[in-house]
């Protein structure tokens, strides 16, 4: 029996968006590496959509595969599609998560949200100008 | 794909020799010890039988012996045991930081009984200093617990020393040696303990199965109260499959263990040497050479313990890991912290532990499908981005 | 010579579906459910499938059953766990004066601890009367322990209409159905219990694995300190083959339950009312309607079981005794003495305890070998040639 | 592994001097039903020697066996010899006994002295005369 479903693995065999973007309009960072679980969200933003989500997270299986499934659940989403994402719908859509692993490792959507704020609070700071 | 398992401080498996000595005692042979009958006559041989297998293992006396339903089972049989017996003398126990989870919290139940702990601090090998074992006895010590090896660093602990303080202290010594029972040389009369904790799993033999040694003379509460098995220290019928496999085991173990060592120790070898060599940033974690034979433990940075474990996993080879994420309690080993790795490479915890199947081709499999692995993880951290970020500033 | 053995209280075989279930166990699949990897994905599947089987057998819910070494550990578990959870309400717990040395020793091992115990007295077929389970209530009662049924005299308790009595008071009911589960229909939402004991190697499972049952939201101590398996409630590596074995006995005998009653109530009746029409002064101990299937009890006047046993054992057949000279204690029987069984009658004790491979031609064989190893030992007996002179001289 | 030396079970099963004597010079009786074994001695005297040893037992394995060999042992004997023999002795003769059965089922050497000086106080009581 494993510990994980076959979707969490999938997206932890194959996350999708890893990596950096150079010139991100928000970043986010969720976790502390001393409880086992951080993650860096980076989004490109255009029309009030989500262009481009990228990620890196340091963490366990859960935490690698909620990162990917939260960039791809986001990326295409406008910014208020994208803040409605919850870590419980980011369970269900990975088919569950061990019971244990549901709190410290289900940061995803935190991440993703404090890099939307990172943008709104930028854009707040420049006045407005895009 | 190759499968290589390189686990076997978690469990063993069975010898064929020792599940071939089982099987009869699954099928015609099933009787009860207790009984007055040619069935409970054959029960009581094998269990007599076994017995003295385990206690020539440890050097003891057969009498001496207590079968117990596991490792765990024995170190609670023990903590709690010795203490209660001896509580009108005293309620002090001395333990070291680095002791197997079934002795630390039988302690911490001891604590809500009114019972005072100390626990030592260990070297960053995880070496238990006797003078620190010294300096902590008391007046109402009535018993010292330090385990023999840990099997998540391996670090082998200078029991004969701590015994001798014990010992002219006159406070009861109790030695887990659930993970160097079977693997090293364990004679009780050599160590110079009073009690031993040994278990089937670690050694080839079966689960379910432990065995503790008491020496004549020290007074212990039962654990498991009921009728009068085991001399009226160990109630329950007797699981005797799994003791004449526990015999069987420790005999095999007896009579090949120098060869075992050779060959485990050189496997050993070849990848605490050899992972550094192809991996930057990993730290070799307990004793360099001072420690059980088949262990080989790290910490890689940057990455986490259970996604190497995964990686792993799904090229064939199993191993653990002391992480958080990889503890159902979510803690990273208490045993790492205590050899003062921090909470953060802690993270990064990879412990291989080696067999006496295991084969040089295996090492150099993991050689060689462990560096990409690591790679593949530093290029998704943070941790790591930030580190590369930081030194090329520093440059 | 023909083998007759007829102590399955002792313990029972291992059905050959139940060996074949665990063989795999003890070969290929031998990993550790804590691991991270194919080895330990394959023991937790077989240890979470395992405790269906088990719930089903019972009627619970599988996250409420907890695997043990024995039937020992479970009642250990369940009542000194129980205990000392609610030792802040409380500290007064009642059984009956026939519970199994398990129960009874754990409750001896409270009373060192400071609670006070009931012991609860039993008609003359060993019945406990609901109404003295009222009666014994207090304020401070947190546990109430009484045995399903007693192996050695086969009497079933009223264990519903007593956990009527300690739901209405609030108060833990914990019953040891060591004997009766998987022998017959034990439902523990029927029955209305909170907490239950059961053993593999009663009906045709493995040695050295019980469970206990424990309801949602009961509180329990662990027995057995250390890692956090079985959801932290008994730790040690679990010992799979053996679990996995449980969970098959448990699976046949669910589904064959009737039939294995029907086959073995004939074969006891046979015995019940054969041998004292063939024996005079033999007196059936236990209920004579509501008892064990498989349990035809006596005690023989004026002779000793142990030499019983012993002459039975030489015609290959094996049954057991509660006589004093039989308990490894000497002893005689305290389930006897509490059915108000004189201590000289309950030398005399001899206990039958079928199987389901048992046959009618077992039961008249000791039909037939038993009565002239009576009347040999009766003439050896001092008090036989004095109750036969008396009985003259009242002529 | 047996409970019992294979000197005990010979004279479990094949018990020698089982009876009474119905014109004993002395009957001694050892023992009690309630705890578990009890033993009548039988003795007929001849020229200060046993000349019939016979005993009736209520017990264990080990009670016979020990009846037995004790009644073997003290015929013939001069009631000297006879109440040289110990529990120790007949236990040695036996092979052992296992230890928790030492005491209790060990009584044969007991009732006969018993039965000895039944004798020896019905003789005095006599004046001596035969
Ligand atoms: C040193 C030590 N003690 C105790 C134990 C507990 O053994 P078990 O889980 O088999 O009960 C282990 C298990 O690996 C161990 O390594
Ligand atoms: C009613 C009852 N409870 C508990 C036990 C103890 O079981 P075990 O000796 O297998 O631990 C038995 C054993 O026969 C029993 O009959």
């Amino acid at each position: 029996m494993p510990v994980y479903s076959e979707k969490v693995m999938e997206h932890f065999m194959n996350p999708r968006n890893v990596g950096e973007i150079e010139d991100a309009d928000g970043v986010g960072e969720e976790g502390n590496p001393v409880c086992g679980d951080m993650m860096t969200f980076y989004i490109k933003v255009k029309d009030n959509r989500l262009d481009d989500v990228k990620f890196k997270t340091f963490g366990c299986g859960a935490a690698i595969a909620v990162s990917s499934m939260v960039s791809e659940m986001a990326k295409g989403k406008t910014l208020e599609e994208a803040m409605k994402i919850t870590p419980r719908s980011v369970a269900n859509e990975l088919e569950g998560l061990p019971k244990n692993k549901f709190h410290c490792s289900n940061l995803g959507a935190q991440a993703l949200n404090k890099a939307i704020q990172d943008y709104l609070s930028k854009k707040k700071a420049k006045g407005g100008k895009e | 794909m190759r499968k290589v398992y390189l686990d076997h401080a978690s469990t063993t498996p069975l010898l064929p020799e020792v599940r071939e000595a089982m099987i009869p005692f699954l099928g015609e042979t099933f009787g009860n010890p207790s009984s007055l009958h040619d069935w409970g006559d054959a029960a009581r041989e094998a269990v007599e039988a076994a017995r003295a297998q385990v206690a020539q293992l440890i050097g003891a006396n057969a009498e001496e012996i207590i079968f117990t339903g596991s490792g765990t089972e024995s170190n609670n049989f023990a903590i709690k045991g010795l203490a209660l017996a001896q509580q009108n003398k005293g309620k002090h126990v001395v333990l070291s930081a680095i002791e197997h989870f079934s002795v630390l919290q039988s302690a911490r139940t001891l604590e809500k009984w009114g019972f005072e702990l100390s626990l030592l601090p260990v070297d960053k090998y995880g070496v238990v200093d006797p003078k620190d074992v010294r300096k902590s006895l008391r007046k109402d010590t009535v018993l010292v617990s330090i385990i023999h090896a840990n099997g998540e660093v391996g670090t082998i602990e200078p029991i004969q020393e701590i015994a001798r303080i014990t010992r002219e202290s006159n406070v009861v010594f109790h030695t887990d040696a659930v993970a160097t029972a079977g693997t090293i040389p364990v004679d009780v009369k050599e160590l110079g303990v009073d009690v031993l904790s040994l278990a089937g799993n670690q050694f080839y033999g079966p689960k379910g199965v432990g065995a503790l040694w008491v020496r004549k003379g020290v007074r212990i509460m039962p654990l498991l109260d009921g009728g009068v098995q085991e001399g009226g220290r160990r109630a329950g019928t007797e699981n005797i499959p799994a003791i004449v496999g526990l015999g069987k085991a420790a005999e095999l173990a007896k009579s090949t263990m120098a060869a075992r060592i050779e060959h485990l120790t050189q496997l050993r070898d070849r990848l605490l040497n050899g992972l550094p060599s192809r991996i930057d940033h990993v730290v070799v974690t307990g004793h360099p050479q001072n420690r059980l034979p088949g262990n080989a433990s790290f910490c890689v940075e940057f990455i986490e313990g259970e996604s190497m474990l995964m990686l792993l996993n799904s090229q064939g080879v199993a191993v653990s890991s002391g992480s958080a994420c990889t503890s159902r309690a979510l803690k990273a080993s208490h045993v790492l912290i205590a050899v003062g790795i921090s909470h953060e490479l802690a993270q990064g915890s990879i412990l291989f532990t080696l067999g006496i199947d295991s084969t040089p081709e295996d090492i150099d499999y993991v050689l060689e499908v462990l560096p990409p692995i690591v790679d593949r993880l530093r290029q998704m951290s943070p941790l790591y981005a930030k580190f590369i970020k930081e030194s090329k500033g520093g440059k």
